[in-house]
């Protein structure tokens, strides 16, 4: 059980989290260890929340962020990069590999690109921690 | 609250009740207590009831399962064959 | 709905209204709630003992496959608490006349449930004493209720009443009453109301096909309606799991007889009912789910999967292993273990061919429900010549009826689905009170 | 901090339980720090569990709640209600979703969904504990609403709308309202004429003062949000102002040196740079169409109405509460080659054959020649299921429109034939009965599977179609044709800028997405915009008119008030950490932060009324000294401490 | 490969089919015929077959030749397209194609070309009587051997040619290879149906309108039998006198039923029948009395067959030589009798066929 890597997904309330529940209402499957928060936007997520999951013992932050749908702007796109840019860099010094944080557009009814992102994910980060 | 009378009497001046309501409710009364004695020796399936009983596989089902929903049974488990479920007796 | 008592006890005059809704189910609850928002009074009358109609009582809703009871009880709440709406459940119109002022002066039958709405707790102490049982009809027949009884356990209101006509008067649930609610001096009450406008919202009835001898509806019982088996499939199911009402067996092989009643004239519904395909698609989606060994085979003429994600959603059933034949079922013959014999033509072999299953499920049609037109007095509520609820100016103002201020919405103008049936009560609620602006 | 926090754990009558171990979920967070009550419910949705929830509010003294349920989705605004009702403030209410994304999610695996949900309720209680009461907002809303497309959905629209004491803004993009009904002749199924239909619509709005109507229009920008949005809306010149008689309008056409294919008719015909309104699309005055016309002044010569040099385009500003895009749909144009569209020249789509019988009075005739066999292919551009195509959605409406267009050449030229190839008929409703007619009349219908679809051929300069029908037992079945007839399916309209300006979702199938596809078929995820008619899903014009009409009241139903309430979600600064760096200001989409002095030091200051609780300026702050209401560090950081706890 | 033909579905309209367009291929004809089996499904394919109008195929097929026209297709059918009446009409189609002289199709087609056909066999009986100088003892010694004629040549000329045709359409055409052999181990049935009629009690339940018919063809066949080779009119055999009054009493009380049930039109199969069924049950049942009364009047001596003076009553003779002769001429060769032989023929066919494989 404790085997599978835990990770943390920040999802977005209109649109990648209804992906998110998509998925459950397919039955598409993905492992138990998985955990949304939702937020109003991806752009929203503080840096500090990122690295505060990994200090509690997440094995992988992913963000679900709403790209070019985002009913807040396009700009959405942008500053939900420069938030992983400078989340990088403090994992960084905190000797944590960057690919422990990953990042990907979902739209409200990705739930197989959802389920897909986040099975990859898991293998990558258990094949890391072998 | 208060109540001065059961309004019971009063309706039962005016009502008549029918027959077949009356008889019903003696083929309720001994299904049921056949089918309860029938689980008393332990879980039985739908089938076993009938032939325990002499009910008729349909109505051995429709008896069962209206014991079933007033919580008088409950389901054991399912057969081997994943064919009939046990129920037995609720424990009260 | 008891909430609803008590304001209108602080309401000052509870029998005059904007707008009347015959029927609360998904149409009249949407057409009421549209209504209510925009500040009209609205009263809905219904004669079932509780709200909702057929969707509240279906296991999950295609293609979402949302559970229907968690989509349909909030809608239905938010009518019963309302401030604008009054509820009258176990009530019927009995004529509808149009005043001089062009309003309608409409007499209502409250029908007496023997327990006093706003004591009724739900707390089910009656039913458990209750001696006498008869047949479940919010189940379709598969269980049996006692003759005091809560319709179904999301019922809205949740509250008791007593089948008077099942009841062996024996008392004991008077006896049993923790909050003394039940009253059998209740009597039928006509009440008088007058209302500016009315919406038609009396839904659909159900194909009854004991009248196709051929199936052996009510002779076989494996057998079923799809309506039954809806409700084996739903959270506040009849049984344990899904099982043959023969023997309590859990089915293995499942057949589903689509258009069982409609594109039929020979029983005089000539029309497809819209809605049998997709629901019976579900259903097999629900089923093997249910029941992962179970085989489900659908008997189809034609899949009528056209709306939003339909057609994906019929893919999605196939993917998933259901074994679409096409060809209509022509004969059921029952063998002595219960099982069944369906004789049917093999269209893309051409070859008549009988398969075995164990449970036989009637995907049924969708009939008209005419008799709301003999409320009407002194004019007439017209309707096509299958008896669904003429649209004079279909494609103009759908929502019209014949008769001026009657407006109508959801299945009472023909067979649809969920989502169709939500805009066409929307449709009505903005020709009422376009109607209402216009008469003030 | 909240002490007395009330735990509702949902069965959803087996949805949940039936993966989820209820009762050791209950056991787990019985014993957490605040936890004052569990329970668990069959439906914590239905009505009597509610008034339960209310009565442990009231009578426990319950300073926040939490239930485990479904997704917030669907319940979240029920149960802040219920929250209210019992006297607590709603965002004291958290939910927690163990259905979506847990007992369906991990349907596989029980044990682990057990486990989840434990981990879930208690981030939901450590959430409960840093939540604040929040207060929405009234804010005043205007009464009036741009209507976007004026096809018969969208003036139904406005019809509704105005006759309920809405004002409407009717924009048209194109010179002429009618949209796509106007091109057709008999419509099923009560056989009205589309441009009756249309010609009705309009003069309903010509009557109505409350309805402004803009042809050739754009809406170009949004501002605001619901009950408040500031539009603009850009007016392209017409071209023509004035009068001008029937007879020079006629001259001038003839003068026009440009020529083009004439959209109206798919092409079957040719026409100039001067648009001509034509039998159901109105306003019946001329335009120019800018993009062709090469100012040769040819028409101006015969009538000064005609003004091809015109460049005054108009920019109107507006202030509106709500949308409705009733943006209507493209008919799917076939590949060059499917079918032998393009390449055989009796080869034609389905909205080209209904232009063409009304360009046909006494005998169908086409090319020259006299049709008497047609060859209807069926889902042309629909039900794609294959790995190629791309529309694997049924569109809906072809099926009744083809079988009903059979019927109406056969009455109209009686000694045609009709050959209806197809996937399976799906008349579905009372169309089943123009199917009947048009089998009774002697229509005949072949099926074929996605696997061997027709083959259309040139031999012996006649058209072939060949088809293997199923429903002769897989014969190969061949017919020639004087027409083919491709029936094609619905695409959305091209209009990606629109849905991008409104912000309005697409689905799978690229039409517009409601937010809920069986109880809120007409609303988006944006507040105050809906979608209807065929922009939402392919319709016929009855269901077109019911779903225009259902926005109609349902967006009529939230501005007829005169004011909202907003959600309460804002960003809130603290001065104290504040040292104005202005980044959060740069990063806020929607100008809500604001440079202020507080007691002589600058800080940053949120603007309520703009701000739209997006949180877009919580991360760039180098102080953290901005958080979002409901999304605080604290609240975040106990659930992140709560989730990561084994 | 096969090319639909608009042409025939009309034709076919034109033998009594109607409303089968309405077929929106359910399945539900097929699979409700008792009669139907996985080897030879029918009524749909010949409703589809006929929709199409793919002439091949319908002449080279045997099925309309194995229903028997219960109703249950056409009672049942949800569009109300009477397969049941479209196969009646393919067996009329059928009998015409078959037919060599093509004379079948004509008087299917039209009702005043068969009245025709029945006013110059009028007249040329008239003008046969009158080259006897209407002498009565004459005229019902050469009716007699015009009986025996008349049977012969139909058969030779007409009957077998057309028999040999239907071989070649549903046997030879469809290169069925059958051993020989399978053409006497076939024949036993050809026997059986012929006779019997014994497949139409899997039809339905309604085992009267079976034995109607079994004896009708007793009756018809025996009374054919005791006329033309027994000379019933001619002979003073008392045996022989009883039989024949007793087969044409059968003949004209069962088709008196049956043309009392097509005008009630009370069974399916007799909702909608054709002049050509009319012409059929009519002329049997006017066969069944004359020949009754005839012999009666000779028994109670109005007839007097050695008379060579034609009395009144004599004219029922020649009411009945008429009759004959448009029975023999029209309507054995060319009208509804040859159904009788068709239908058990195309039962030996479809067991041929069945051995074949």
């Amino acid at each position: 059980m404790s085997t599978k890597p835990k990770i943390l997904v920040f999802s977005t309330e209109k649109i990648s989290d209804p992906a998110i529940d998509l998925a459950g209402l397919l039955k598409k499957h993905y492992p138990n260890t998985v955990y949304t928060i939702s937020v109003p936007c991806s752009s929203g997520i503080k840096p500090r929340w990122i690295m505060q999951a990994y200090e509690k013992g997440f094995d992988g932050v992913f963000i679900a962020a709403d790209g070019t749908d985002c009913p807040y702007g396009e700009s959405c796109v942008e500053k939900t990069s420069a938030i992983i840019s400078v989340t990088h860099d403090l994992m960084r010094q905190k000797g944590l590999k960057p690919s422990q944080l990953k990042m990907a557009a979902l739209c409200s009814v990705c739930a197989d690109a959802f389920v897909a992102h986040i099975n990859n994910f898991t293998k990558e980060l258990a094949k890391k921690d072998n | 609250m208060e109540k001065k009378e059961k309004t019971i009497d009063i309706i039962k001046q005016e009502r008549k009740v029918s027959p077949q309501v009356l008889e019903d409710r003696k083929t309720y009364s001994r299904n049921r207590k056949a089918i309860m004695e029938a689980l008393k020796a332990g879980p039985k399936t739908i089938p076993q009831v009938a032939a325990e009983t002499q009910l008729s596989l349909p109505d051995a089902t429709y008896f069962m399962m209206a014991l079933f929903k007033f919580g008088d049974v409950v389901v054991e488990s399912l057969d081997d064959m994943d064919e009939y479920y046990f129920y037995e007796l609720k424990k009260k | 709905m008891t909430d609803n008592q008590n304001a209108a006890a602080t309401c000052l005059d509870e029998t005059q209204f904007d707008v009347m809704v015959i029927g609360a189910g998904i149409a009249g609850a949407e057409s009421a709630l549209k209504l209510g928002d925009m500040g009209y009074k609205v009263l809905l009358v219904e004669k079932e003992p509780s709200i909702g109609g057929k969707m509240i009582l279906l296991s999950k809703v295609f293609p979402t496959l949302d559970c229907a009871a968690c989509i349909t009880t909030p809608k239905v709440s938010e009518t019963a608490r309302h401030p604008n709406i009054t509820i009258h459940t176990l009530t019927e119109v009995e004529t509808i006349q149009r005043n001089s002022d062009r309003h309608f002066s409409v007499q209502l039958n409250k029908k007496p449930r023997y327990v006093v709405e706003k004591d009724c707790t739900g707390c089910q102490e009656c039913e458990n004493v209750c001696p006498v049982i008869t047949k479940d009809q919010f189940q379709f027949n598969l269980t049996a209720r006692k003759a005091v009884y809560i319709p179904f356990n999301i019922a809205n209101p949740r509250i008791a009443l007593i089948d008077i006509e099942n009841c062996m008067l024996c008392g004991a649930c008077e006896k049993a009453c923790p909050s003394n609610c039940i009253d059998f001096t209740q009597k039928e009450q006509q009440l008088q109301i007058t209302a500016k406008s009315v919406i038609v919202a009396t839904g659909f009835k159900l194909f009854d096909p004991i009248s196709i001898e051929r199936y052996g509806y009510g002779r076989y019982k494996n057998v079923i309606t799809s309506m039954q088996m809806e409700r084996e499939l739903a959270p506040t199911r009849p049984f344990n799991n899904v099982l043959r009402p023969s023997d309590g067996k859990i089915p293995d092989k499942i057949a589903y007889v689509f258009c069982t009643g409609s594109r039929d004239h020979t029983v005089g519904n000539p029309i497809c009912s819209q809605v049998c395909c997709m629901y019976s698609t579900k259903q097999a989606q629900l089923l093997m789910g249910a029941l992962p060994m179970a085989d489900i085979s659908l008997y189809y003429i034609n899949i009528r999967a056209f709306g939003k994600g339909y057609n994906e959603f019929y893919l999605q059933a196939k993917d998933m292993g259901a074994n679409y034949v096409k060809g209509k079922i022509g004969k059921i013959t029952e063998k002595e273990n219960g099982n069944l014999i369906l004789r049917f033509e093999d269209i893309l072999t051409g070859k008549v061919t009988e398969k075995e299953h164990d449970m036989v499920v009637l995907s049924v049609g969708l009939l008209a429900n005419p008799a709301i037109t003999k409320v009407f007095k002194g004019e007439k509520l017209e309707l096509d010549p299958i008896n669904y609820v003429q649209q004079p100016n279909m494609l103009q103002s759908p929502a019209q009826t014949s008769l001026e201020g009657v407006f109508v919405a959801g299945t009472a103008t023909g067979p649809m689905d969920i989502p169709d049936t939500i805009m066409s009560a929307g449709a009505a609620a903005t020709e009422t009170s376009s109607y209402l602006k216009r008469l003030s | 901090m909240k002490k007395k926090i009330g735990v509702y754990v949902c069965h959803c009558g087996g949805n949940i339980s039936d993966y989820v171990d209820i009762e050791k979920v209950k056991d787990a967070v019985r014993d957490e720090a605040d936890v004052f009550l569990v329970k668990n419910t069959l439906f914590a949705c239905a009505d009597s569990s509610q008034k339960m929830m209310e009565e442990d509010i009231k009578t426990q003294g319950l300073d926040a709640m939490v239930v485990a349920s479904c997704s917030p989705k669907l319940h979240l605004n029920t149960f802040r209600g219920v929250a209210q009702r019992g006297g607590l403030n709603p965002y004291n209410y958290v939910q927690v979703n163990i259905r979506e994304q847990d007992s369906w999610a991990h349907s596989d695996n029980p044990a682990g969904a057990t486990e989840k949900a434990i981990q879930l309720v208690k981030a939901g209680i450590a959430r409960a504990k840093e939540s604040e009461a929040l207060t929405s907002m009234k804010i005043a809303t205007t009464n009036a609403v741009a209507v976007i497309g004026a096809g018969v959905g969208g003036m139904r629209t406005a019809l509704g709308l105005a006759d309920m004491g809405t004002e409407v803004y009717l924009i048209e993009k194109s010179f002429f309202v009618g949209g796509r009904t106007a091109q057709w002749g008999s419509v099923a199924p009560t056989n009205d004429r589309g441009d009756v239909l249309t010609a009705g619509l309009f003069n309903e709005i010509q009557k109505r003062s409350n309805i402004k109507l803009f042809t050739g229009a754009e809406l170009i920008e949004k501002k605001g949000s619901v009950g408040n949005f500031d539009i603009k809306v850009k007016i392209r010149p017409r071209g023509f102002d004035g009068n001008a008689t029937t007879d020079e309008i006629q001259k001038a056409v003839k003068a026009c040196p440009v020529s083009t294919m004439d959209e109206f008719n798919f092409g079957l015909t040719q026409r100039t740079a001067i648009l001509i309104p034509q039998k159901g699309q109105y306003p019946q005055q001329p335009a120019i169409d800018k993009a062709l016309c090469n100012q040769c002044g040819a028409c101006q010569k015969i009538n000064s109405s005609f003004q091809p040099a015109s460049t005054n385009e108009e920019i109107l500003s507006l202030h509106i509460g709500g949308f409705v895009a009733n943006t209507g749909f493209d008919p799917y144009e076939p590949a060059k080659g499917e079918y032998g569209y393009g390449e055989i020249d009796n080869v034609i789509t389905l909205p080209q054959f209904k232009r063409l019988i009304e360009l046909n009075d006494n005998e169908l005739v086409f090319k020259g020649k006299k049709v008497k066999k047609i060859a209807y292919i069926y889902c042309v551009g629909s039900r794609q299921d294959d790995d190629e195509g791309k529309n694997k959605y049924c569109s809906r409406y072809c099926c009744t429109s083809a079988t009903h267009t059979g019927v109406t050449v056969k009455n109209k030229y009686k000694d045609v034939l009709n050959y209806h190839f197809n996937r399976g008929i799906r008349t579905y409703g009372k169309a089943e009965l123009i199917y009947g007619q048009a089998s009774q009349q002697g229509d005949v219908f072949l099926q074929f599977t996605l696997d061997s679809i027709p083959q259309v051929e040139r031999k012996h300069n006649k058209t072939y179609v060949k088809v293997k029908d199923i429903l002769t037992a897989g014969k190969t079945i061949e017919t020639d044709a004087d027409l083919v007839v491709l029936v094609t399916g619905m695409v959305p309209r091209e209009n990606v800028e629109l849905g991008h300006l409104l912000k309005i979702p697409e689905g799978r199938d690229h039409f517009f997405n409601e937010i809920h596809m069986k109880l809120k078929p007409v609303e988006t995820v944006i507040d105050g915009v809906m979608i209807a008619g065929t922009s939402q899903a392919p319709k016929n014009i009855l269901e077109t008119l019911n779903s225009s009409m259902a926005a109609a009241a349902k967006v009529n139903s939230v501005l007829t008030k005169g004011e909202l309430s907003l959600e309460p979600t804002l960003a809130k600064v603290n001065p104290g950490a504040c040292t104005w760096c202005g980044k959060c200001a740069e990063a806020c989409p929607f100008d809500a932060i604001v440079q202020v002095d507080n007691e002589g030091k600058m800080v940053a200051k949120v603007n309520e009324a703009n701000c739209k609780g997006c949180g877009m300026c919580t991360p760039v702050c180098p102080t953290d000294a901005i958080d979002l209401d409901g999304f605080t560090n604290a609240q975040i950081g106990a659930m992140i401490d709560a989730l990561a706890e084994l | 490969m096969a090319l639909i033909q608009p042409d025939l579905t009309k034709e076919l309209k034109k033998y009594g089919a109607f409303d089968f367009n309405a077929c929106y291929n359910c399945g539900t004809c097929t699979s409700v015929c008792t009669l139907s089996t996985e080897d030879n499904s029918f009524p749909r394919e010949m409703v589809r077959y006929s929709v199409l109008g793919l002439e091949d195929d319908l002449k080279s097929s045997l099925k309309p030749w194995l229903c028997y026209y219960c109703g249950q297709c056409t009672e049942n059918c949800p569009q109300e397209a009477s397969p049941g009446e479209l196969m009646m009409s393919l067996r009329r189609w059928l009998t015409a194609k078959y037919d060599w002289t093509g004379l079948s199709g004509l008087f299917y087609k039209s009702w005043p070309l068969t009245v025709l056909g029945f006013i110059l066999i009028l007249a040329a009986e008239i003008g046969f009587a009158a080259r006897l100088h209407f002498h009565i003892d004459r005229i019902i010694y050469y009716g007699h051997y015009f009986e025996m004629f008349s049977i012969l040549g139909v058969f030779t000329i007409i009957l077998l040619p057309n028999i040999i045709r239907m071989w070649y359409f549903t046997l030879l055409k469809r290169k069925i290879k059958a051993p020989i052999k399978a053409y006497y181990t076939a024949i036993s049935d050809l026997i059986v149906h012929m006779f019997t009629q014994k497949r139409s009690l899997d039809c339905d339940d309604n085992k009267f309108r079976w034995f109607e018919h079994f004896i009708l063809v007793i009756g018809y066949l025996s009374l054919l039998f005791t006329t033309v080779f027994l000379n019933w009119f001619e002979t003073s055999n008392l045996f022989i006198n009883i039989l024949g009054y007793l087969e044409s009493a059968v003949i004209f009380i069962v088709t008196f039923d049956f043309v009392l049930s097509r005008i009630k039109k009370n069974k399916e199969m007799n909702k909608s029948s054709q002049p050509s069924d009319w012409f059929f049950v009519i002329w049997l049942l006017f066969m069944g009395i004359t020949a009754f009364v005839v012999r009666l009047f000779i028994d109670i001596h109005l007839i007097d067959i050695h008379s060579t003076v034609m009395n009144s009553w004599s004219w029922v003779y020649m009411f009945h030589l008429m009759i004959l002769g448009q029975w023999a001429l029209i309507i054995v060769p060319f009208g509804k009798w040859t159904h009788f032989l068709y239908r058990s023929f195309g039962m030996y066919f479809a067991k041929i066929e069945e051995l074949a494989k």
